[in-house]
């Protein structure tokens, strides 16, 4: 596919444009010592997500990911942040040695064992593409599919949202707070 | 059912009867109760053996001298009652049986007359005690085994009564418990007989293997390869010595005079010890079909009255030198039965619980006279104070040695003499070992009888001396001494045999002599005069040596030392048997099971405990490692499966 | 009632009992009356047993079949054999001399302690009368529960390393035999004892076996058994050593033996030597142990080393001894651990170099101690003489050699006894015993005197058990047909 | 239009879960540790919706959303405690949370 | 346009909508009631709604012979499902009544004023999650499954750090909350790659499309099950997955812990039974191994791990990932024997994990410090019946025979051997073995230690009479409904055996 037809170039400069910013900012959100440039990388990783899912002519979940993601998770972040002040904290830190090597063994190894199977399908199950309709993805198809085919879904969402935020709302009370 | 078996019933149970009264009467009925309830139990038993023997006679046709069968046969003379099956497993079984024929009868009068004479005797000899109910408890408890044992119908009830006679002899040995050696004695005779039983119980093992029955009526022999007899009659032997103190298991009898006076006269003079002859005589077709083991019992025998009579020397104990003549008398009843001679054998067995009885009683009578002093060393005279007690004692003596007209001529040179029939270089062999013997019973009878009766009594004796009410002891006492003497001075004449036997011929149909073992006219004289003379010689040599003092006590120190230290068995075992054991206990317990039998079980434990600790150390409380370990697992589980696929 | 209801109303009844007596809040008092009188009931309903059973039927009797769960072919399955009946007999008995003990030296924490004991009376006696697989590994187990709180609570001053060291030992051995039950009762598509086919596979038989040679215990799987037996109170030393080994070598019999004919001739030596071992190490072991119990802790072992000897014979009379001698010895080590009690209530030691002279003034204890002495040394004429006289001339059968060792073994014993008799009742007066301790009071007397009795009973008519356990047809038939 | 195939989106997605298993692995600060699970579950989400357009059904993108949703729950709850934490003038390193273990 | 909605069976899922509605009333309580009776409004709400949840499941197994999707092939109305979610209501009901007597902070050194805080709040959080369990175990698609799955693990981790005055409750709810969520995107990515190979995200979808397109060792479906199993190990906590099990166990409130100890499992093992027997019958050979292997290592660290505990919380968190490790050899076999041993083993162990943190809350409470070895000292005697209880719950843990666990052990025995894998029956019995050592070792603390030595318990007075403080009259309740399960089931094996049977029945072999 590095022989790709003169018609896609541009979505390949975008999608290359996107795949790094999206690593770039998740290895920064990892990597930085204040939480709070950590949050705004993801802000960005978040983003070039989000082209990526419009380049996978999901525009509804894009459209999702910008508003709920970018909108409103971190911005709670953002002001919990705030909230407790700037801790600064330095990676690869702590803890006993064994903990980083194998953390790093670990992650990496999960990441090489998925991307190998990914290679061993790439001929395979993946290899055969499906020419999708223009509808596919539109806020439209995704309501329809929603509420037809994933109603209970749907459903669950809201309860599990409603229990979070009673769970936000137990743990976060400032009222009556025992005298420490 | 006929008048023998009542008899013989009466006869077993009497005493038992008397045993469960004393104990259950405890100590809610009075000394004298306890004691006169044993002593009429036992004469009870007389009578029911009384009875019994003439039921037997009854029946008894004329002399027969059987011809030799190799196999016993219920007796024609006698018959087996069967009350239960005492013990049955698939088509083995064995009844609670009594046996009553000649030879069992024979035994039933002489354990329970001589026994209800040393009962009575006890009387007045255990006056006093406080334990008396117990003595009296035991000694009719005895009295019970020792006929279980006679009168057993069957080897396993022969055993039955093989092992309470041991255990009654144990609880009597050890009667005055609080004495440490007492108790040692008790243990160390009951351990010895148990050997023997064990040897008999394999015996038995080998017939139930080979004809699954332990009846008398069994023709054993028949089913029984050359070997195996040997087998059997060795265990049989073994239970034999072990009971009758033969050599090599003889070391507990002198040990067990720390019993009262009444129990040696009647365990370990008169009946229990003479059981061995019993057995052989019981079961002489076994050992008739061994004869290997026969002539080995011979050799015990002969060795044993030798050895024994040799100790008996250098005993300074009024009752251990006794002892020891039990032991060199009845050698020559194995000597007897071994050769074959069962009816001598029985016969001598008969005069010697009489004139035995007598001397163990007449020495009570001394030793309870003068403060239970029994070192002869000090008793010197004691007779001008006693004379009757000297008078019985002397008859005793002199139906020990064997001087005519007293019972011990009458069936000791019998003996002797059919040993001489054999004619084969053994035989010989017991001839000799036989006159030997009879000069030794000379020799160390009349030591003991110079050394304590004739003479000043010494100071000590002057000094402790107490009589009973003017008497030399309580009547109850005398009356027993004086019917035994009678006993031991007229039974021999029951038989003599160059001329009349009927005893031999009572015997005959229960255990008839081996024609071999019967000798010529010409070797009964010769043998008895040989006997007779040796014996005399004796006496004489004792009478030069302690009476006259013409003769000096020969300074032989090794030999003293050897007889003293009664040949070193008992040594001997000391450094085989008992520290062995004990050593390899000790060492057992030290090097094995403490460090690990005991310890496995904990070590066990704590690498489990160190295992865990280690697994806990994981736990470290860090959120990322569990994170960790959530990741490394998957990790681990995509790869297995990566490869596994 | 119904003969079959006896079977499971002797298993039940003291069970019931025990929820009871935890549930109702009664005095001390009431409490050990109700145990003992519900002890005393499992003794009649056991009378009433013995004498409905028909000693010239073969096969099982008395059975009572209930399902458990099917579809793995399980179910309550209950009934009695002749040998069954007598060890079932002797539970019942000693478990109320015991429990009688208990309330005559006034056990506190009394409700707790009468419900145990009862509970441990019925899970024995489930283990011998049950029929069925798990249902027996179940009430196997169920023994070591009110086991582990008895010595723990009320036992000695090492109780928990006793403990401890018991259940594991125990439950070592019989989780391996879970892991048999499991494999023999799937492949055999049954767990039931009588219907279940027999197996030749020698791993089973293994499994089972480990369970038993620890429950008995052989050499060399006694480790647990010094401790349990000498911080064990005396009247649970006495279940364990008079009872609950004897179930190990019940399991021998009625399992490894008869389910495993092929893998049991084939370990037979093993076996054999294993019991031998254990009968003279242990024999050496009680005569130099420094204590009562310890003596009779080891003589046990000794026992059912000779027990086993006489299992793994093979031979009529090996089967006969090893069950009479079951009962014998139950009841001789059982009276013998009361006494110990009885002597350490008096002495409060079983040291022997702290003991010795108490048979002055005591009658009564001299008599009862010197008896079971003798009995247990199997002085011939008693029952102990009976059962190992057939062991040992079963075992001459098989081989000679056994009998020898057999018949050395017999002679320790008697040294080990008469080592003990002496050093508790004769001979110098202890310094621990002092005028203060007294001959054994009626009570006392009214607890040991039964079992005595019931000894000399057995010493009068040893054939009532030794011909009434497998009859009408040989031991050795009986076993072959898997007692059908 | 066609571009790169999903093979390469899906294998971004690893690398993203990959940054962020290592984020939860190695960061001490609560935070950044939530932050980094965000990271996963995208990863996540990437997937599903490549997937999704892969195979040209719905249920990827509707999964993802949900997972947005409950992503969000998460960060919710979780925020709690580190107020809750914070209030309890507890540190925010998570090091320090070892007051349970062995 | 015209949305032709599918039809939902609502009957089918009436337990779930039962507890959710049960879970709003109580959380309305919070602002509708007066602070006073908070506690006991929205305690009856929770009885009556687990109450109603169990007779509308107990309806459902009874009416859903031949189970089925519903909700467009969302969820399963099955026996399966049905029994678990009695199974679920059973210890929820149970759980309340221990909850009800909670004190925030053990009550002692919290201020009184604050005793009452979200109580409210905390029984809606124990309806709402129950219902999550209630949905996951009928969950039919990975869509499902994850959604639920987050439902009840997001009210755990609140309930985990509810008594946010310790330090220890807010450390095991943040524990919980990151290890679990890591352990929810591993599962989602899992699905995800699941989807990938099969375009699928239904159960029996995903089955059919690797039989048929014989994609069985297709390295996205093998890649996609390693993550699942491993999202869904943790959180039956199996090892090595289990790390946050003891922390969280310790850390959370006893009560929420008995809640967790038993609910979670049975949620997460019945699922993982019906997911791995529906959706990969193909792939058996991998993760029956797999569950196997983690089988055993569960049992050789929950139990190593336990001996060497004071704390008896954490002694019985090691014993539950060591009973998770026994259930998991049912579980590994797959079979119709397997899943009869799994959901059997389930009843008399969810029974006695709750009795037994139960009785330790019992402690708990009357001591005012976590409950160790040691301070247990006397208690059996104090408390006869929470001792016997105890005595049975941990004896029944150990295979003995007190209660349903002998006859659970020797099931999931059967099922291995009946499998082919004796290896794994003498993994199981030597565990066993091992586990002894610390199950004795709690009776031992309660009996056989004198409890006078330490002078801590307030209110021995009472024990010696065997009454127990009136104040605990519910927790009694629980503890001696709990009591009666796990020992009737020792008794009752058939009619369980039974049930189970036919839950089985609608699971594809």
């Amino acid at each position: 596919m590095i022989a790709a037809s003169a018609g896609n170039v541009v979505v390949w400069i975008v999608w290359v444009v996107a795949a790094f910013t999206c690593l770039g900012s998740a290895v920064a959100v990892v990597s930085f010592s204040n939480p709070f440039y950590s949050a705004l990388a993801l802000i960005g990783n978040l983003g070039s997500l989000a082209v990526l899912y419009l380049l996978l002519s999901a525009e509804f979940v894009a459209a999702a990911q910008v508003l709920v993601y970018a909108g409103a998770v971190v911005v709670m972040f953002l002001f919990v942040i705030a909230y407790v002040g700037p801790r600064r904290e330095t990676p690869w830190s702590g803890g006993p040695g064994w903990q980083t090597i194998g953390a790093v063994a670990a992650a990496g190894a999960l990441m090489v064992e998925i991307i190998v199977a990914i290679g061993m399908q790439a001929s395979g199950s993946l290899s055969h593409e499906t020419e999708v309709g223009t509808a596919f993805g539109t806020p439209a198809w995704i309501g329809r599919v929603f509420l037809v085919d994933h109603l209970l879904a749907f459903e669950i969402t809201s309860v599990v949202l409603l229990i979070a935020a009673v769970g936000g709302v137990i743990l976060g009370s400032h009222t009556k707070r025992a005298t420490t | 059912m006929t008048g023998l078996t009542y008899g013989s019933w009466l006869c077993l149970l009497a005493p038992l009867a008397g045993t469960i009264l004393i104990l259950l009467g405890g100590s809610r009925i009075p000394r004298l109760a306890a004691a006169w309830i044993a002593t009429t139990s036992v004469f009870v038993a007389f009578g029911g053996a009384v009875w019994a023997f003439f039921g037997v006679h009854s029946q008894h046709q004329g002399p027969e001298l059987l011809p030799l069968t190799s196999q016993v046969t219920v007796p024609a003379h006698g018959e087996i009652t069967t009350a239960w099956t005492w013990l049955q497993s698939g088509n083995f079984h064995v009844g609670l049986q009594l046996l009553v024929d000649p030879l069992s009868t024979v035994m039933m009068l002489i354990v329970s007359g001589v026994g209800g004479l040393i009962v009575l005797y006890s009387i007045g000899y255990m006056d006093g005690d406080e334990e008396e109910r117990r003595y009296f408890a035991y000694i009719a408890f005895f009295v019970f085994s020792m006929l279980l044992l006679v009168e057993g119908g069957n080897l396993l009830m022969l055993l039955v009564g093989w092992g309470l006679v041991g255990l009654s002899s144990y609880l009597l040995i050890g009667f005055w418990h609080d004495r440490p050696s007492a108790v040692r004695a008790a243990k160390k005779a009951f351990v010895m007989n148990a050997f023997g039983d064990a040897t008999m119980a394999l015996a038995f093992f080998i017939l139930i293997a080979h004809t699954n029955s332990l009846d008398f009526g069994v023709n054993f022999n028949a089913h029984l390869s050359g070997t195996a007899t040997n087998f059997v009659a060795l265990g049989l032997l073994g239970g034999a010595v072990a009971k009758s103190a033969q050599i090599p298991l003889q070391t507990w009898l002198p040990d067990a005079m720390e019993g009262p006076t009444p129990v040696s006269a009647l365990i370990h003079a008169a009946t229990m010890v003479t059981a061995g002859v019993y057995l052989i005589a019981r079961t002489y077709p076994l050992f008739e079909h061994a004869r290997t083991i026969q002539l080995i019992a011979a050799g015990a025998g002969a060795l044993t009255l030798l050895v024994a009579g040799l100790i008996a020397l250098v005993q300074t104990d009024i009752k251990r030198v006794i002892a020891y003549s039990t032991m060199s008398q009845i050698g020559y009843m194995f000597v007897g039965v071994g050769v074959g001679a069962y009816a001598n054998g029985v016969f001598h067995l008969l005069t010697h619980a009489f004139f035995k009885a007598l001397l163990f009683m007449t020495a009570g009578l001394v030793i309870h006279a003068v403060a239970n002093e029994q070192d002869i060393r000090k008793l010197r005279g004691v007779g001008r104070l006693m004379p009757f007690t000297k008078w019985c004692f002397l008859v005793g003596a002199l139906a020990l040695v064997g001087i005519p007209p007293f019972s011990g001529f009458f069936s000791k040179d019998p003996i002797v003499a059919s040993a001489a029939a054999l004619g084969t270089w053994y035989g010989w062999i017991f001839w000799v070992c036989g006159v030997a013997g009879a000069f030794l019973t000379g020799l160390y009878t009349f030591r003991l009888w110079y050394l304590v009766f004739p003479g000043e009594p010494s100071p000590f004796v002057r000094e402790h001396y107490h009589d009973h009410h003017g008497r030399e002891g309580a009547w109850t006492m005398l009356v027993p001494v004086g019917i035994l003497a009678v006993l031991a001075t007229f039974a021999g004449w029951l038989q003599w045999t160059p001329r009349w036997d009927p005893f031999t011929r009572w015997l005959a149909p229960a255990a008839p002599s081996l024609a071999a073992a019967v000798p010529t006219d010409t070797q009964e004289y010769f043998t008895s005069v040989a006997v007779v003379i040796a014996g005399l010689a004796g006496l004489v040599l004792a009478w030069a040596i302690y009476s006259e003092r013409r003769i000096a006590i020969p300074a032989a120190p090794f030999w003293r030392r050897l007889f003293e230290e009664k040949f070193y068995f008992d040594w001997l075992y000391d450094r085989i048997f008992y520290e062995p054991a004990v050593a390899t206990a000790a060492f057992l317990r030290r090097e094995f099971e403490e460090p690990v039998v005991l310890q496995t079980g904990p070590d066990v434990g704590n690498t489990t405990l160190a295992t865990g600790s280690l697994v806990r150390r994981l736990q470290t409380g860090l959120l990322r490692t569990y994170v960790l370990f959530l990741a490394a697992g998957a990790a681990i589980v995509v790869l297995a499966f990566l490869i596994a696929r | 009632m119904s003969a079959s209801g006896l079977t499971s109303i002797l298993i039940w009844l003291p069970i019931a009992g025990a929820f009871g007596i935890w549930l109702l809040p009664l005095s001390r008092y009431a409490t050990g009356s109700l145990a003992l009188l519900l002890s005393l009931a499992e003794v009649g309903f056991w009378i009433e047993q013995a004498t409905r059973f028909d000693f010239s039927r073969s096969g099982l009797q008395m059975s009572e079949q209930a399902n458990w769960f099917g579809d793995l072919g399980v179910s309550y399955h209950v009934g009695v054999y002749g040998f069954s009946v007598w060890l079932v007999g002797l539970t019942v008995v000693v478990m109320a001399a015991c429990i009688g003990y208990g309330f005559w030296v006034g056990r506190d924490r009394t409700r707790a302690y009468f419900g145990l004991m009862l509970l441990l009376t019925g899970a024995t006696v489930g283990v011998f009368e049950s029929q069925d697989l798990l249902l027996f590994y179940a009430f196997f187990e169920a023994m070591l529960i009110p086991l582990y709180v008895l010595i723990g609570v009320w036992g000695g001053a090492r109780r928990m390393e006793a403990t401890i060291k018991f259940v594991i030992y125990t439950m070592a051995g019989s989780l391996i035999m879970l892991a048999a039950i499991v494999s023999y009762g799937l492949k055999a598509g049954t767990f039931d004892l009588v219907d279940g086919p027999t197996s030749a596979s020698r791993w089973l038989f293994l499994g089972f076996m480990l369970a038993f040679v620890i429950k008995a215990p052989l050499f060399p799987f006694h480790g647990w058994l010094p401790d349990a037996y000498r911080e064990a109170p005396p009247e649970v030393a006495a279940v364990l050593s008079g009872v609950i080994a004897k179930a190990g070598l019940y399991g021998m019999l009625r399992i490894a033996i008869t389910k495993f004919p092929d893998p049991t001739s084939f370990y037979r030596t093993t076996v054999l030597a294993l019991a031998a071992a254990a009968l003279v190490y242990g024999s050496l072991l009680a005569f130099r142990a420094p204590d009562f119990r310890g003596v009779v802790a080891y003589s046990s072992l000794a026992q059912s080393g000779l027990i086993a000897l006489g299992l793994f014979a093979g031979t009529d009379l090996g089967f006969d001894g090893a069950v009479l001698q079951m009962v014998a010895h139950g009841l001789v080590s059982a009276s013998l651990f009361l006494l110990a009690g009885v002597v350490e209530r008096r002495t409060t030691t079983g040291e022997f170099r702290l003991l010795g002279g108490m048979a002055r003034g005591r009658p009564a204890l001299a008599t009862l101690l010197m008896t079971v002495g003798v009995i247990s040394l199997a002085v011939p004429g008693s029952s102990m003489f009976a059962g190992e006289f057939l062991i040992l001339a079963g075992v001459f059968q098989r081989a000679w050699f056994w009998a020898v060792i057999g018949a050395a073994g017999i002679l320790l014993a008697a040294m080990y006894m008469l080592r003990l008799i002496s050093a508790v009742l004769h001979e110098a007066r202890g310094s621990t015993v002092t005028d203060e301790a007294l001959d054994l009071r009626p009570g006392e007397l009214a607890l040991i005197v039964p079992l005595v009795g019931v000894l000399l009973a057995l010493s009068v008519w040893p054939a009532g058990i030794s011909h009434h356990s497998f009859t009408p047809d040989s031991p050795t038939a009986a076993v072959r047909t898997g007692f059908k | 239009m066609s571009g790169p195939d999903v093979a390469w989106y899906l294998a971004l997605a690893a690398v993203l879960f990959g940054i962020g298993a290592l984020g939860v692995l190695i960061r001490r600060n609560t935070l950044v540790v939530l932050l980094s699970l965000e990271l996963m579950l995208n990863a996540g989400n990437l997937a599903l919706i490549a997937l999704s357009r892969h195979f040209h059904n719905g249920a990827g993108q509707i999964f993802a959303l949900a997972v947005m949703a409950v992503a969000a729950s998460e960060v919710c709850v979780g925020l709690g405690l580190v107020v809750a934490l914070n209030r309890r003038n507890l540190s925010l390193d998570v090091d320090t949370l070892s007051e349970l273990r062995g | 346009m015209s949305l032709n909605t599918p039809h939902i069976d609502w009957f089918g899922l009436s337990p779930v909508l039962t507890l959710i509605g049960a879970s709003f009333f109580a959380l309305l309580c919070a602002v509708l009631v007066p602070r006073a009776l908070r506690r006991v409004a929205s305690a009856s709400i929770s009885v009556v709604g687990f109450a109603a949840g169990i007779v509308l499941a107990v309806w459902l197994y009874v009416d859903s012979a031949n189970g089925h999707t519903i909700a467009a092939g969302a969820f399963y109305r099955d026996r399966w499902t049905a029994l678990g979610q009695i199974i679920l209501c059973a210890v929820g009901l149970a759980t309340t009544l221990l909850a009800v007597e909670h004190l925030p902070g053990w009550g002692r050194d919290a201020d009184p004023g604050r005793r009452d805080d979200h109580v409210s709040e905390f029984f809606a959080l124990l309806l709402a999650s129950a219902a999550g369990m209630a949905f996951f175990v009928g969950a039919a698609n990975l869509m499902v499954l994850f959604l639920s799955l987050e439902w009840f693990s997001i009210a755990l981790y609140v309930m985990c750090a509810i008594d946010y005055d310790l330090e220890g409750s807010l450390e095991a709810g943040l524990k919980y909350l990151v290890v679990g969520s890591f352990g929810a995107a591993t599962l989602l990515f899992g699905s995800a790659l699941v989807y990938g190979a099969t375009g699928k995200i239904s159960f029996s979808g995903i089955a059919t499309a690797i039989g048929s397109e014989g994609v069985t060792s297709d390295a996205f479906v093998v890649t996609g099950i390693a993550l699942i199993v491993a999202g869904l190990g943790f959180k039956m906590s199996a090892a090595p997955f289990h790390m946050w099990t003891p922390d969280v166990y310790e850390g959370a409130p006893t009560t929420v812990t008995a809640w967790m100890s038993s609910a979670t499992k049975v949620a997460a093992l019945l699922l993982t039974f019906r997911l791995m027997t529906t959706a990969f019958p193909h792939n058996q050979h991998l993760w029956g191994w797999a569950f196997a292997i983690i089988a055993t290592i569960s049992l050789a660290i929950g139990n190593f791990a336990a001996l060497v505990q004071r704390n008896v919380k954490r002694i019985l968190a090691y014993s539950a990932i060591a009973q998770a490790g026994f259930m998991l050899i049912g579980l590994s076999t797959g079979s119709p024997l397997g899943a009869r041993a799994l959901m059997y083993y389930l009843i008399p162990y969810s029974a006695a994990a709750f009795g037994s943190f139960a009785i330790v809350a019992a402690r708990e409470r009357e001591l005012g410090v976590p409950v160790t070895l040691d301070n247990l000292a006397g208690f059996g005697w104090e408390r006869p019946f929470l001792g016997v209880a105890m005595w049975f719950f941990v004896f029944g843990f150990a295979g003995l025979p007190l209660g349903g666990g002998f006859v659970g052990k020797f099931y999931v025995f059967a099922a291995a051997y009946d499998h082919g894998w004796v290896w794994l029956v003498i993994v199981g019995v030597l565990a066993t073995l091992v586990s002894l050592y610390y199950y004795l070792a709690i009776v031992r603390a309660m009996y056989m230690r004198p409890g006078a030595e330490l002078q801590l318990h307030p209110d021995a007075g009472v024990a010696v009479t065997g009454g127990a403080p009136a104040r605990e009259s519910l927790l009694h309740v629980a503890v001696g409904a709990a009591f009666v399960v796990s020992f009737g089931s020792l008794f009752a094996v058939e009619p369980l055996i039974d049930l189970a049977q036919h839950a089985a029945s609608t699971l594809p072999f």
